[in-house]
């Protein structure tokens, strides 16, 4: 009680040198907040990226059905493979005749199917690298009904390039962003708690043990960073409601950002656990 | 309850204190003089751990200053009552809060501390003063707030340093009435002071410190 | 000179403090300039999106050569338009030949030419919006020449949607960021100079002019800030050399991302600029 | 060219001083007494300019201290030098640099101001203590510092606030006999004290603080 007293005291008595302190951890949290959901967003787009992936695998003209029922139930079978769809030549020749139709085109004057049956195989996204769908190609194209493979080649290496790129570059970028963050509102504690220094001087000197002296600043550490957590949740709140609010009835595009569910609330906990810490390391080892 | 035996303390360039050797009994009340810079404050700071000395061994209240760890330090201090020289108030605390920290930090109830912190700053009469900070004070006012911290929780040994030095002769006198009042009921005290008044015809022990040195005691 | 030595002196006797604060400011300099930059290229990559949006003019089969010739001169006088290109159907059947080839088509039984004359039309990117390319659409569609008018339709407009989203969303962002940067810069300074507050006073009180008392804390927030930029100029620049060139070389894709020249040389100029308005506001107005 | 006329000045339930009227000569050496907490360092902060007198009109070394603006108040300031009661050191500056201030202020050439720094520094007896840095000194030693400040910068008026509160005799008499040279020189000096020694057969003129209120001003 007298702990929490001291701390509210403390606070109170500068009210508005910490007032700044806690708005300017509060912003950083935002920062902090809306970097980590940017991240998240763009590996959450990333991640679905190489499902859009297929392959597609044109048999030979002379493979009979039931040879490639069962080629199909071979890829299928293959760990990368997410789903396989057999077109028979008459179904592409029909899909192709709907296609040209509205394209302006009149195919009727074919004579003979000039198609082929194909394989359209989905590759799973999640767990699959280059490598890998490189060596299923390879795999493919040894297969006998098997003419030719055709894929993205270039596209593949480029989008798990992409989807690999952008996860180092958002796990490094968050990373070194979280650390200056973390850094920040020690810092803004370590600065605030300098005047307390003579204070801390006099307790000792009285008597006090360590939990004693110790006790008043971690809550007023605390109360600090749960106060910045706090306004940086509003602070996002706000942006997000009224600026993205109006950025998605503009854009609709952009209403395809996701915010976990409530998720803002950890900016609260964030601040508290920076506060305590701050405070922590703040005080140091304390020496009489 | 006071021992020192050889003991030095030097600074940078400077002996702050040289082979001094005295003992106070428990229950004296006993003085220490000399000129600006003689190393009184310094003999304190020793006595109350705020430093250690270069040579020699320090006996306070039963403990040996030099075996101390850090669990018994805070334990003597709650021990030793001191009126330090730069009075060190807490200016972001009121004068109640000021006081009271001396029993806070003894883990005594509020309704106790209510009483005992009132009845100092009766005794010191300051008592319209409570609720003020220390910077609304005068010189005066402040050193004897510092003096009921110093007392208020009732310690074996009190240690004032210049307690007077801002305070008219009645203030003085009551001060010094308070400290008399204090010794009669056990507690040992010594005090630094030029102020000869204080000592001169009281038949206590008065130690003579100069350049760092004991050069002279004698009962006044 | 004398100002000078005095806010060296109070740097130096608490450099800990003062160094915490530098790096605080380099930090959070860092992440705005990281924020810029990527601002920057998403508007850079944004910009060059609409110029690949091509409209695909048929004409009608009666069409003279002569009649195209003059429509693709009009269509070109056109203010939105980039460049024009007459595709004759003879043209067209000599390309799809050549695709369907690669793609195992044959095409081949094919008596008649199909196709139909078309001009493909290319729109500037900069200055146009949906709504122009609308209108300009309608206007081919009115044209007697015209068959049909092809284009992106709904992509045409989730593109400028993008790009105008990128562009609101990138300078809201931005501004948000550059506005607690700068709030953070201002608040370090002021706790920073809290401890001065009694300094200040004896100065006062001795007959110090405001001059004399504000120079030294001019040049010790300055000297902050300037350290402070440097510090996120080092930063950005290891973490640009280390993280970002080993990236480049393993995701080439992200070589794309542009840092302009030398630019980061304006963080410690940034740093100064925040470190002494943070030192003027945070000394306010003396008084005597 | 000290005057005042009428002062009260008033803290939120207390009358620091109540209708304070009176008059000290260009040149003239006058004390200042009264019992802690009478009024004698708010007088001093309404002569130098640290708080207004809610009442009353006060003008010293020739300025009516209601009509200053903000050019002029560093300008008196500047013609007095004040010993603060509390010392008023910069903790972060060394002695040297603490004297030197004044004159720095005074936009004074540092050749000139090491010759005089290092002459004042003689003069308390702390010419050993230049590079020290305040915390490091005994209570005495910051006092003689402070007073070191006041008197470096040669002013018209010369403020010493209780200046020899942790000094000894000795030291007593040399700042008195400093006093006394800087008074010969034409200096107007107001000391405010408790110690009769101070003033006592002197002859000079003792005014008496109680309550706020001046109740007595006599030649001692
Ligand atoms: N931390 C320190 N560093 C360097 N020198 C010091 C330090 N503390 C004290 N001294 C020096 O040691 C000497 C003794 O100082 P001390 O404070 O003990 O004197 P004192 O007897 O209390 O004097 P006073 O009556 O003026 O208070 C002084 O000359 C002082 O400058
Ligand atoms: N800023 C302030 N706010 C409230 N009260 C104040 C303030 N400054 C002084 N006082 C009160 O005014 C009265 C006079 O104070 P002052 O400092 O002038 O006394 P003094 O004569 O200098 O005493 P001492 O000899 O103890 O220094 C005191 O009771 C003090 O508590
Ligand atoms: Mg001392
Ligand atoms: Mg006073």
């Amino acid at each position: 009680m007298f702990s929490l007293r001291m701390a509210l005291n403390s606070i109170f008595r500068e009210i508005w040198l910490n007032v700044i302190s806690m708005l300017s951890i509060g912003a950083v949290l935002f920062i902090l907040f809306s970097v980590v959901i940017a991240v998240y967003n763009v590996e959450k787009l990333t991640a679905t990226l190489p499902e859009k992936l297929s392959v597609m695998v044109f048999l030979r003209e002379d493979t009979r059905r039931d040879e490639a029922r069962a080629l199909e139930s071979a890829i299928k079978s293959e760990n990368i493979v997410k789903s396989v769809n057999f077109i028979s030549k008459e179904k592409a020749l029909q899909d192709m005749k709907g296609f040209f139709k509205n394209e302006k085109f009149a195919l009727s004057g074919l004579g003979e199917n000039p198609l082929f049956d194909t394989i359209d195989v989905r590759l799973k996204g999640a767990g699959s690298s280059a490598k890998g769908v490189n060596a299923f190609i390879e795999k493919l194209k040894g297969m006998s009904a098997v003419d030719d493979v055709e894929y993205g080649g270039a596209l593949v290496e480029s989008v798990y390039s992409l989807k690999n790129g952008l996860r180092v570059f958002g796990l490094t970028t968050g990373s070194i962003f979280a650390l200056s963050v973390i850094f920040i509102c020690y810092s803004t504690v370590r600065v605030l708690f300098y005047r307390h220094e003579e204070e801390i001087e006099i307790y000792k000197l009285l008597g006090a043990t360590k939990g004693f002296i110790r006790s008043p600043f971690f809550i007023e550490g605390s109360i600090i960073g749960i106060m910045g957590g706090a306004i940086g949740m509003c602070f996002f709140l706000a942006i997000s409601r009224y600026v993205f609010g109006k950025l998605f009835t503009e854009f609709p595009l952009f209403s395809m950002i996701y915010v976990p569910d409530r998720s803002f609330y950890i900016l609260p906990v964030m601040g508290f656990v920076l506060g305590l810490g701050g405070a922590v390391i703040a005080l140091g080892r304390l020496k009489y | 309850m006071i021992v020192l035996e050889g003991v030095s303390k030097r600074y940078e360039n400077q002996d702050a204190l040289k082979d001094v050797s005295l003992r106070i009994e428990k229950g004296e009340m006993a003085f220490v003089t000399g000129p600006s810079g003689a190393g009184k404050t310094t003999l304190f700071k020793l006595l109350y751990l705020a430093e250690a000395p270069d040579e020699g061994l320090i006996s306070i209240a039963g403990f040996n200053t030099a075996s101390l760890d850090d669990s018994t330090i805070p334990m003597l201090r709650r021990n030793i009552g001191v009126v330090f020289q730069d009075f060190k108030l807490l200016n972001n605390n009121t004068v109640f809060d000021n006081i009271a920290l001396a029993l806070r930090i003894r883990r005594v109830m509020e309704r106790e501390i209510k009483e005992k912190v009132t009845a100092v700053l009766k005794l010191v009469g300051l008592r319209h003063k409570a609720d003020a900070y220390p910077l609304t004070l005068s010189g005066g006012e402040q050193q004897r707030i510092t003096i009921a911290r110093a007392i208020v929780g009732e310690p074996t040994v009190m240690l004032a340093d210049e307690p007077t030095g801002n305070l008219d002769i009645e203030n003085e006198e009551g001060i010094m009435k308070i400290f008399k009042l204090i010794n009669n009921k056990g507690t040992t005290i010594l005090i630094a002071s030029h102020n000869r008044r204080l000592f001169d015809n009281t038949g206590r022990r008065v130690f003579y410190l100069d350049g760092g040195q004991l050069v002279k005691a004698e009962v006044r």
